[in-house]
């Protein structure tokens, strides 16, 4: 029990994928200039990498390892991924229209997010079990999920304050992250791994 | 027989207050603290008070000029003073020079004059400031030393030049070392390593309720956020939320097992939490606009630095809470809006 | 769905033949790579592992000769203990442990310690920790020589009491503004030695485990 | 909330008050104004009448250069607002466009009347029977006298009680919290004609079909509680209740006063008679009697000329069209450190550049204030987010936020931070130390969002119209298309009748090969 | 090995026809965004943009055809709009399409008009009404100042003017901001 | 192909349309792991090799696939070359492979690559397809190299160190040790200095661009 709580802690806070791990830093520059677009991307984001990091956990522990292909690891996550998405798209268009209508146009977007073929890998480096592959995905999602919600409302902020003109923009923001990685840093021990 | 005048915005009546005023009281209240501290920690308190406050000015006309903005104004309104003797009141009263002059280059430079300037930055400078140089330096950053009143030599003006200009350690003084684990840091390293707190807060570096000497100089920082209060400079939500917080979440631990966890009144008392109560959490710019987000904004504080004390690997976890709680002020606006009249 | 069957299928199966193709170039590769990616990985701890053991006080092969044991009431940790044994001619010569120690600043320090059979520190590194960056880290070999100080030291060399920090009233130095992490490491090394000493014969001759495993 | 909760809340209303959120407690200034009692100037020779004196649009002059007029003669109205009137008798000497007393300092059309110093009165039509008199005729009455409401808006007056008519209006509320500082003449005119204001009080009732009537006045304001009272015990009627609010700033406000007296809060985008309630001036209540009882239009006010600036700060009853300049030499004219000119009190008033403007029916006062008083203009500092002005607000908005989204040209957020709802009463202003000009933001924002909504209207209606027309020419090709086809069609069925004929005439012509050919079609069945 | 590389190829299909399948069935449909874009359009109808009428440029723009600085009546407000719902940069007014100007009426002169109906068959929101022969009138509140009808009229009868705005629409102007009020005082 | 049209490629790869500087994608590698300028280099060297490959082979491919199934070819592609790549490195690399971890394979995710396949390769022929890998490879490997130096040299006071791992064990010699005495400055190791950093690198080309071509006024709006 406490062992999984750690994973979540560890995941959300202490290693953070964001701000400390460094995964999923696309999307998280790209889709915080508006609060709501950030909200779909945190939620859409935090299905596909839960559902992702336990498919790709399965075809790892179930088709690659037996068949010593374990260096087609990076090619049939990529590929898992890809898949997962797309039957999250169609499954949310038929199950939940206004889920869809709200969350689809973050969906494609996912694909090239680097923190989910990363938590794929990562579950396959560090030897997780299933419900802890689980675990990891679903935490790094809701800590990629929380500081792309609080950057975006950040932005909106940052977005009217009197920014010397290079900085304006891109500059800005990552001297924001900057300023978060350097928040999180608190919970650096955190997690005792 | 007619006249002409020159016109004007209203309201037609001299304004009550301005921003530099906010800023003299917010110093104002910090005499007793600072005096309390120099009382009990030596004379560095007040050099470094200095130096942070010449750092900060520096960089502040430094970014004021090279973004074009006037300097009179901005240098008068005492904003960069109040953040560099919040940040000087949080380091190591002997930490060398070169820690000020970092640290105000991130907390005026980068802190406030990126997000342009005054009112407008999204962290808390000196918090920003104080953070930067404890990763960067943690060696320097630790060593502090123990309240006068343990140490049967007193800490002259010259030694505390010495010490904070060459690094080199008060021989006169009869010190080994200046380093000295503070109280916090002891109970932490304690616990952890199983020892009992009472067992623990045997150690002279205890006092009352709090650290020997610390307990007092929190006294006197609260004395001065009353003054604030007072004055309505700051609003009851935020201290009372902090210290609220505080006490409420240690509390059932400290009742669950004395042994492995010390008194609520220990975790207030020792550390910048008072400090951060009403002066630092209370930041207007950072912090949170209406009340109830200030309510958060305080609760908030209260329990990530619990969190980080009790569990976290830094021994106080106060300036990381107002980091991490100036993150997510924005987005706490945003959902407590107060309700309009009629709404 | 049915009218757009045709392309679908025909798509599908170019992907198919470029999905074959690019695991076919993966095949190819891994079977060039592979006996050189394993030759790596075992150089590395080889490695590691002659920087406390030369090479030349042993014969045999060291990975192979490898077991693991659990005594988490000892050692305060569960996680497996390492030990790899060298041997000159089939004679004993030295373990290589690698522990784990939870009294770290910031939690686990893993520790690779070599001892001879005469009970005797041949050398210690930090494998992995997690210390405060430019306070604690001074532990790694990298960063300092603190390390070294271990070899040559056994049970008797200090005494029981000299195996602490100096501020504890033992023989190794801390670093300024930081004893917790050195106090672990030396308590950590101290423990390795007590338990080999209790443990000699069961180090050296507990059987390896099957093959299987090792890989 | 059921109506009968709510007359209850409101019938409670004086014997226990309630709060607004913010507000200021202000140095009240009044006294210097209230000690002569009000006489009228001189009469002055010319007199600028603007033909925009309230809410609404620019009044048609119903005069001509050159007209002589009398005193109350109609000489300006609009349909739906209030008419203007003459305020003497005399020669009209030109219409045109005169610098008036507006925040924009801009000039605008007046009518100029030279007094023939005769004060000819035209003929008066009073309600004698008012009592018995039907609401709608004394709407119309009020309407006719161009009644609009002197507490500041100058909305008309008839307006609003058509409008209460329709709404089951319970309770009339007669606003004499003149919560500003300096003003006075609503105090002066409840102290010098308390008669009048009950009467029209009364007046307004029936009107309205409202059942009771209650009084707000300040704590502040000496004998006024007791000779409304008195007043109200002459004319016999028990429905009216004087209530003594206390003196916060800005209490007067309509939205405030009713929060105070009942508890309730007007919503947000509507309308004290969505509460049931209607909140008028007490001096419209005065005008309104003079107007029915009397027949006399709205031609002159109260209003106090005041300040440091002024040698005999007092109150003045001052005929519409007057100019500042007049009234301030009836008042010994400026002191020697004048320094601003503000028409209406140092919250809420506008800084005029000159005073040559003339009175309106919206002038309660004119403020001169010396440097001292508006002391060395401060440098803007950014917001620092202190907090201040949401403490004062009393809208319960985030003045700060506000002014940022309106900064940023954020025109949904500046709304749904409340933009409408800002009653523009200066406290954010007043107490923000970073001396940022709020209302002046929040002016210009209200100004923006008037203007967005009127473009978004014409943009609608041209896109509409657009694509009408699109659709239209669509139609008309295709119809001309089909029209064509039809025709083509026609054609070509004419063809193909023709062919069919054709074809006919050629059978006809090859019969024996048809016949043939049926012949051998024949043929099976007979094997 | 033998099984190794069947199963590759096995997954090889299984992966290329789940893929190509998707990528299929889900295609990106046509955007609704052109409504959107059009909402933020002025509808002057006047084609600076150099499309024929609002709509038309909206769809351009939403093809990524024409870019969102072409459309004058619009101004900077309107190119900071669509700039925000595109998720682009705004980027000044294109001056090829001509400048931002004050909201303007035309009148017609109706002295000089000789009905030939030539501006009412030019105005996009059928602003001018009037029969043939018979003297054309502009309804001042539908006409959107597109001066369409400008060019058609064969004896030069259209004036341009520009919107009054009387006292009554006066607006509270923007409060000086920044250095300016700071250097002003 | 003519000469100028590929110097235009490669001044839009390098600088104009700089992935790391301008797009801002592939920011994942470029903030994880360069704290020193060797590991930089060496990662961008490898996806600037990614880049040329996968162009190459989309480019020929070009003709084959249709629309709907370029994305899902592109990514089989890229994540082939990219194992390759990370195949050859770990046999050939050791001591990189281990320091860049998770980033080589991350590679397939650096959405610089897809969008240079989609944009430019299968539109162009083979050469020019080489080119602009080419160009955007060492337009992002430019920008690894000045991050990791930056933060190497106010973290440490050197350059080059671990130049071994790259070129073998006379690269030790390399470490270039700039400000000795360095008291150490982790915060620009650490993943703040990261953020902070870049950020200062794309302010100052954005204040470099500005200069060379004043951007016009921002327009203020005025009501009238
Ligand atoms: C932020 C922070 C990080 C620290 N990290 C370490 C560490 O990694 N290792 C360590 O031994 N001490 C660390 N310390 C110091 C310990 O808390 C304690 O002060 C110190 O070990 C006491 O040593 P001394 O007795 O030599 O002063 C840290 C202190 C702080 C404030
Ligand atoms: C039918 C009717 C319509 C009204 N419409 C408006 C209106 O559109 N705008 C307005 O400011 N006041 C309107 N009012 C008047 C307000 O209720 C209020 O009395 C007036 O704005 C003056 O209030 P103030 O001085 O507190 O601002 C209307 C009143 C009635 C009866
Ligand atoms: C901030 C503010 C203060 C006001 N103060 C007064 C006041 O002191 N006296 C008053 O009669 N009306 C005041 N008003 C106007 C009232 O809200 C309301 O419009 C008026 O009482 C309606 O009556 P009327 O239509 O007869 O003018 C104020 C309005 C505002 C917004
Ligand atoms: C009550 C109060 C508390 C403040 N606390 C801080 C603080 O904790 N840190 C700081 O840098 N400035 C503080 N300031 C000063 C000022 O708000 C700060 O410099 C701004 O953040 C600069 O934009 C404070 C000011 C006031 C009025
Ligand atoms: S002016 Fe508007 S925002 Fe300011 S206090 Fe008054 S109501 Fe509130
Ligand atoms: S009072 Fe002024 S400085 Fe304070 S929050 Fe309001 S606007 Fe900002
Ligand atoms: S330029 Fe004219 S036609 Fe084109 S979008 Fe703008 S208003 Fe419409
Ligand atoms: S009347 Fe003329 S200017 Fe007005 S909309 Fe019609 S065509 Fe355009
Ligand atoms: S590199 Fe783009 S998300 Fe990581």
């Amino acid at each position: 029990m406490s062992e999984h709580l750690l994973i979540l802690v560890s995941t959300v806070l202490a290693n953070n994928f964001v701000l400390v791990r460094f995964l999923g830093l696309c999307p998280f520059m790209g889709v915080s200039n508006k609060l709501e677009g950030a909200m779909g991307m945190a939620l859409a984001t935090a299905f596909v990498l839960t559902l992702s990091s336990v498919s790709s956990y399965l075809l790892h522990q179930y088709l690659l390892k037996p068949l010593n292909l374990e260096y087609l690891s990076t090619l049939s996550f990529i590929l898992v991924i890809a898949v997962t998405v797309q039957l999250t798209e169609m499954f949310m268009r038929k199950s939940s229209p206004v889920l869809y209508r709200v969350l689809g146009i973050f969906l494609p977007l996912i694909t090239s997010n680097c923190a989910v073929l990363g938590v794929a890998l990562l579950n396959v480096q560090e030897q997780h079990n299933l419900l802890q592959s689980a675990l990891y995905g679903f935490g790094a999602a809701a800590g990629f999920g929380i500081v792309l919600v609080l950057f975006a409302a950040m932005r909106e902020r940052i977005a009217m304050a009197d920014v010397p003109l290079p900085f304006k923009g891109a500059p800005i923001g990552l001297i924001t992250a900057g300023m978060m990685a350097l928040a999180f840093m608190g919970f650096n021990g955190l997690a005792n791994l | 027989m007619t006249r002409s005048f020159k016109t004007s915005g209203a309201p037609h009546m001299p304004p009550q207050t301005s921003v530099a005023n906010v800023m003299l009281l917010v110093l104002y209240a910090l005499v007793p603290g600072v005096f309390a501290y120099s009382w009990f920690f030596g004379p560095g308190i007040l050099i470094q008070i200095i130096l942070a406050t010449v750092f900060a000015l520096l960089f502040e006309s430094l970014m004021l000029r090279w973004r074009g903005r006037p300097l009179k104004p901005f240098i008068n309104d005492y904003s960069a003073v109040v953040t560099a003797v919040l940040f000087a009141l949080c380091i190591p009263p002997l930490a060398p020079w070169w820690i000020s002059c970092i640290a105000m280059l991130f907390a005026i430079g980068f802190a406030k004059h990126l997000y342009g300037g005054l009112g407008q930055n999204i962290f808390n400078p000196a918090m920003v400031g104080y953070v930067v140089v404890l990763i960067s330096f943690p060696q320097a950053m630790t060593a502090w030393i123990p309240p006068l009143t343990l140490s049967e030599h007193s800490l002259s003006l010259a030694d505390s030049l010495i010490t904070i200009f060459t690094g080199q350690v008060p021989v006169a003084g009869g010190w080994d070392t200046v380093t000295q684990a503070t109280a916090l840091d002891s109970l932490k390293t304690g616990i952890e390593s199983g020892r009992m707190v009472t067992e623990i807060r045997t150690s002279p570096i205890f006092g009352d309720y709090g650290g020997i000497g610390w307990e007092w100089v929190a006294n006197w920082f609260a004395l001065g956020g009353f003054f604030l209060l007072y004055k309505r400079v700051i609003s009851w939500q935020v201290p009372i939320a902090v210290i609220g917080s505080v006490i409420l979440l240690s509390l059932p631990f400290w009742l669950a097992d004395q042994d492995s966890n010390p008194l609520p009144l220990q975790h207030i008392f020792s550390g910048a939490l008072v400090l951060a109560a009403f002066f630092i959490a209370t930041d207007p710019v950072s912090g949170c606009v209406s009340n109830k987000g200030r309510l958060i904004f305080g609760a908030g504080v209260g329990i990530i630095t619990l969190v980080i004390r009790r569990w976290g690997g830094y021994p106080d976890g106060v300036a990381f809470a107002v980091l991490l709680m100036n993150m997510a002020a924005p987005l706490i606006d945003r959902y407590t809006r107060p309700r309009m009249y009629g709404e | 769905m049915s009218p757009a069957l045709p392309p679908v299928i025909r798509s599908s199966f170019l992907l198919g033949i470029i999905a074959l193709l690019g695991t076919a170039l993966l095949a190819a590769v891994n079977a060039l790579t592979h006996e050189r990616i394993i030759e790596q990985e075992k150089h590395r701890v080889l490695q590691q592992l002659n920087e406390i053991v030369p090479t030349t006080s042993f014969n045999n092969d060291l990975l192979a000769d490898k077991i693991e044991i659990r005594d988490e009431t000892f050692f305060r940790h569960p996680a497996a203990v390492t030990v790899y044994r060298a041997r000159m001619d089939g004679q004993a010569v030295a373990v290589m442990m690698i522990v784990n120690t939870p009294d770290g600043y910031n939690g686990n320090i893993r520790l690779l310690a070599g001892i001879n059979a005469a009970g005797t520190v041949l050398g210690v590194r930090v494998v992995s920790h997690r210390e405060t960056p430019g306070l604690g880290d001074p532990i790694e070999i990298e960063k300092s020589d603190w390390i070294r100080r271990f070899t040559n030291k056994s049970l008797h060399d200090p005494g029981p009491n000299g195996w602490a920090v100096k501020k504890d009233g033992g023989q190794f130095d801390q670093f300024t503004g930081a004893t917790i992490s050195p106090r672990a490491v030396v308590k950590a090394v101290h423990n390795t030695l007590l338990y080999f000493e209790a443990n000699q014969q069961l180090l050296f001759n507990k059987p390896t485990q099957s093959p299987k495993q090792n890989e | 909330m059921t109506l009968a909760h709510q007359i209850e809340l409101a019938r409670e209303a004086g014997k226990r008050t309630h709060h607004f959120h913010g507000g200021l407690r202000l140095r009240h200034n009044k006294k210097i104004s209230c000690q002569d009692s009000v006489e009228r100037p001189l009469l002055p020779t010319l007199l600028i009448v603007p033909l925009l004196q309230h809410a609404g649009d620019v009044a048609k002059p119903l005069v001509e250069v050159g007209d002589h007029v009398l005193k109350g003669q109609k000489i300006g109205q609009c349909q739906p607002c209030a008419a203007v009137h003459s305020p003497v008798s005399g020669l009209v000497e030109a219409i045109e466009d005169r610098p008036m007393s507006h925040p924009s300092g801009q000039a605008g059309p007046c009518v100029l009347i030279r007094s023939d110093g005769k004060e000819q009165w035209a003929k008066l039509r009073p309600i004698g029977d008012w009592c018995n008199a039907s609401a709608e005729s004394l709407i119309t009455q009020i309407q006719d006298c161009g009644i609009a409401g002197l507490g500041g808006a100058v909305f008309p007056t008839h307006a609003k009680a058509r409008d209460g008519r329709d709404r089951q209006i319970h309770t009339l509320i007669l606003n004499g919290a003149e919560c500003e500082p300096y003003i006075s003449c609503d105090e002066m005119l409840m102290r010098e004609q308390p008669d009048k204001i009950i009467l029209g009080a009364r007046i307004l009732r029936r009107a309205l079909g409202a059942e009771q009537v209650v009084i707000a006045i300040e704590d502040q304001m000496g004998a006024v509680q007791e000779a409304l009272t008195q007043a109200a015990k002459h004319a016999e009627c028990k429905s009216i209740s004087v209530v003594k609010v206390t003196t916060i700033y800005p209490e007067g406000g309509e939205r405030q006063l009713i929060q105070v007296l009942t508890g309730l809060e007007v919503p947000s985008g509507g309308r004290p008679s969505d509460l049931g309630m209607v909140c008028q001036n007490v001096a419209t209540a005065a005008a309104v009697a003079e107007a029915v009882v009397e027949g006399k239009p709205l031609i002159e006010r109260y209003i106090t000329v005041t300040g440091n600036g002024i040698s005999h700060p007092r109150n003045l009853q001052a005929l519409l069209g007057t100019r500042f300049s007049h009234l301030v030499e009836a008042c010994g004219g400026y002191t020697l450190d004048v320094a601003r000119l503000v028409v209406g009190g140092p919250m809420m008033g506008y800084p005029v550049a000159s005073d040559s403007a003339p009175v309106v029916k919206a002038s309660n006062c004119v403020l001169a204030l010396t440097q001292q008083d508006i002391a060395e203009p401060q440098p803007e500092m950014p917001c620092i987010r202190c907090g201040e002005c949401a403490r004062v607000c009393p809208a319960t908005l985030l003045p700060q936020q506000l002014h940022l989204q309106i900064k940023n040209d954020l025109w949904n957020t500046a709304e749904e931070y409340g933009l409408l709802a800002c009653i523009e009463c200066g406290c954010c202003d007043f107490v923000c130390p970073s001396h940022i000009p709020l209302v002046d933001w929040f002016r210009y924002g209200k100004g923006e969002q008037r203007k967005r909504a009127r473009e978004n209207e014409a943009t609608e209606l041209a896109r509409k119209r657009f694509e009408n027309r699109e659709d239209r020419l669509l139609r008309t090709k295709q119809e001309r298309g089909e029209k064509m086809k039809r025709r083509k069609q026609a054609l070509k069925d004419n063809a193909v009748q023709q062919d069919r004929i054709r074809a006919a005439i050629d059978r006809a012509e090859n019969k024996g090969d048809i016949s043939g050919t049926s012949q051998s079609v024949g043929k099976p069945d007979d094997a | 090995m033998l099984i190794s590389i069947l199963v590759l190829t096995a997954l090889g299909m299984v992966f290329g026809l789940g893929l190509g399948w998707a990528a299929i069935r889900f295609r990106v449909k046509s955007d609704p965004v052109v409504e959107r874009i059009d909402a933020l359009l002025p509808q002057t109808q006047c084609g600076q943009c150099g499309y024929p009428g609002c709509r038309p440029y909206a769809e351009a723009v939403s093809k990524d055809e024409a870019d969102i600085n072409q459309c004058p009546p619009g101004g900077d407000a309107g190119i900071r709009a669509l700039a925000d719902l595109l998720g682009r940069e705004p980027k000044p007014l294109n001056p090829d399409n001509g400048e931002e100007q004050a909201q303007t009426v035309v009148i017609i002169d109706e002295s000089r008009c000789i009905g030939c109906t030539l501006c009412i068959q030019a105005c996009p929101v059928d602003a001018i009404v009037g029969a043939a022969k018979l003297m054309h009138t502009v309804i001042e509140t539908e006409c959107t100042g597109c001066n369409l009808c400008l060019p058609p009229c064969p004896v030069d009868c259209i004036d341009i003017v520009v919107v009054k705005t009387g006292i009554q629409r006066w607006r509270s102007p923007r409060p000086q901001t920044g250095k300016k009020a700071m250097l002003q005082q | 192909m003519s000469n100028s049209n590929l110097k235009q490629i490669l001044a839009d790869g390098a600088w104009r349309q700089n992935t790391g500087l301008v797009v801002l994608l592939g920011l994942c590698p470029l903030l994880a792991v360069t704290n020193t300028l060797i590991n930089g280099l060496a990662l961008g060297l490898a996806t600037m090799l990614t880049l040329m490959v996968s162009n190459l082979s989309v480019s020929v491919m070009r003709k084959l696939l249709k629309p709907e199934i370029r994305i899902p070819a592109f990514v089989l592609i890229i994540a082939s070359v990219v194992t390759v790549i990370e195949l050859l490195m770990h046999a050939f690399f050791y001591d990189l492979f281990r320091v860049l971890g998770i980033f080589i394979p991350l590679i397939v995710t650096n959405c610089a690559i897809i969008g240079r396949a989609e944009a430019f390769a299968s539109r162009n022929n083979p050469l020019a397809s080489v080119v602009d890998g080419f160009a955007t490879g060492l337009g992002f490997c430019i920008t690894l190299v000045a991050l990791g130096a930056l933060r190497e040299l106010t973290g440490h006071g050197t350059l080059l160190s671990g130049a071994a791992m790259l070129v073998g064990d006379w690269g030790q010699y390399l470490t270039l040790t700039l400000i000795p005495g360095h008291p150490g400055f982790l915060l620009a190791i650490l993943p703040p200095g990261a953020f902070f950093c870049l950020a200062l690198l794309i302010a100052a080309r954005n204040a470099l661009e500005a200069n060379k071509a004043p951007l016009p006024k921002q327009p203020v709006t005025t009501p009238t």
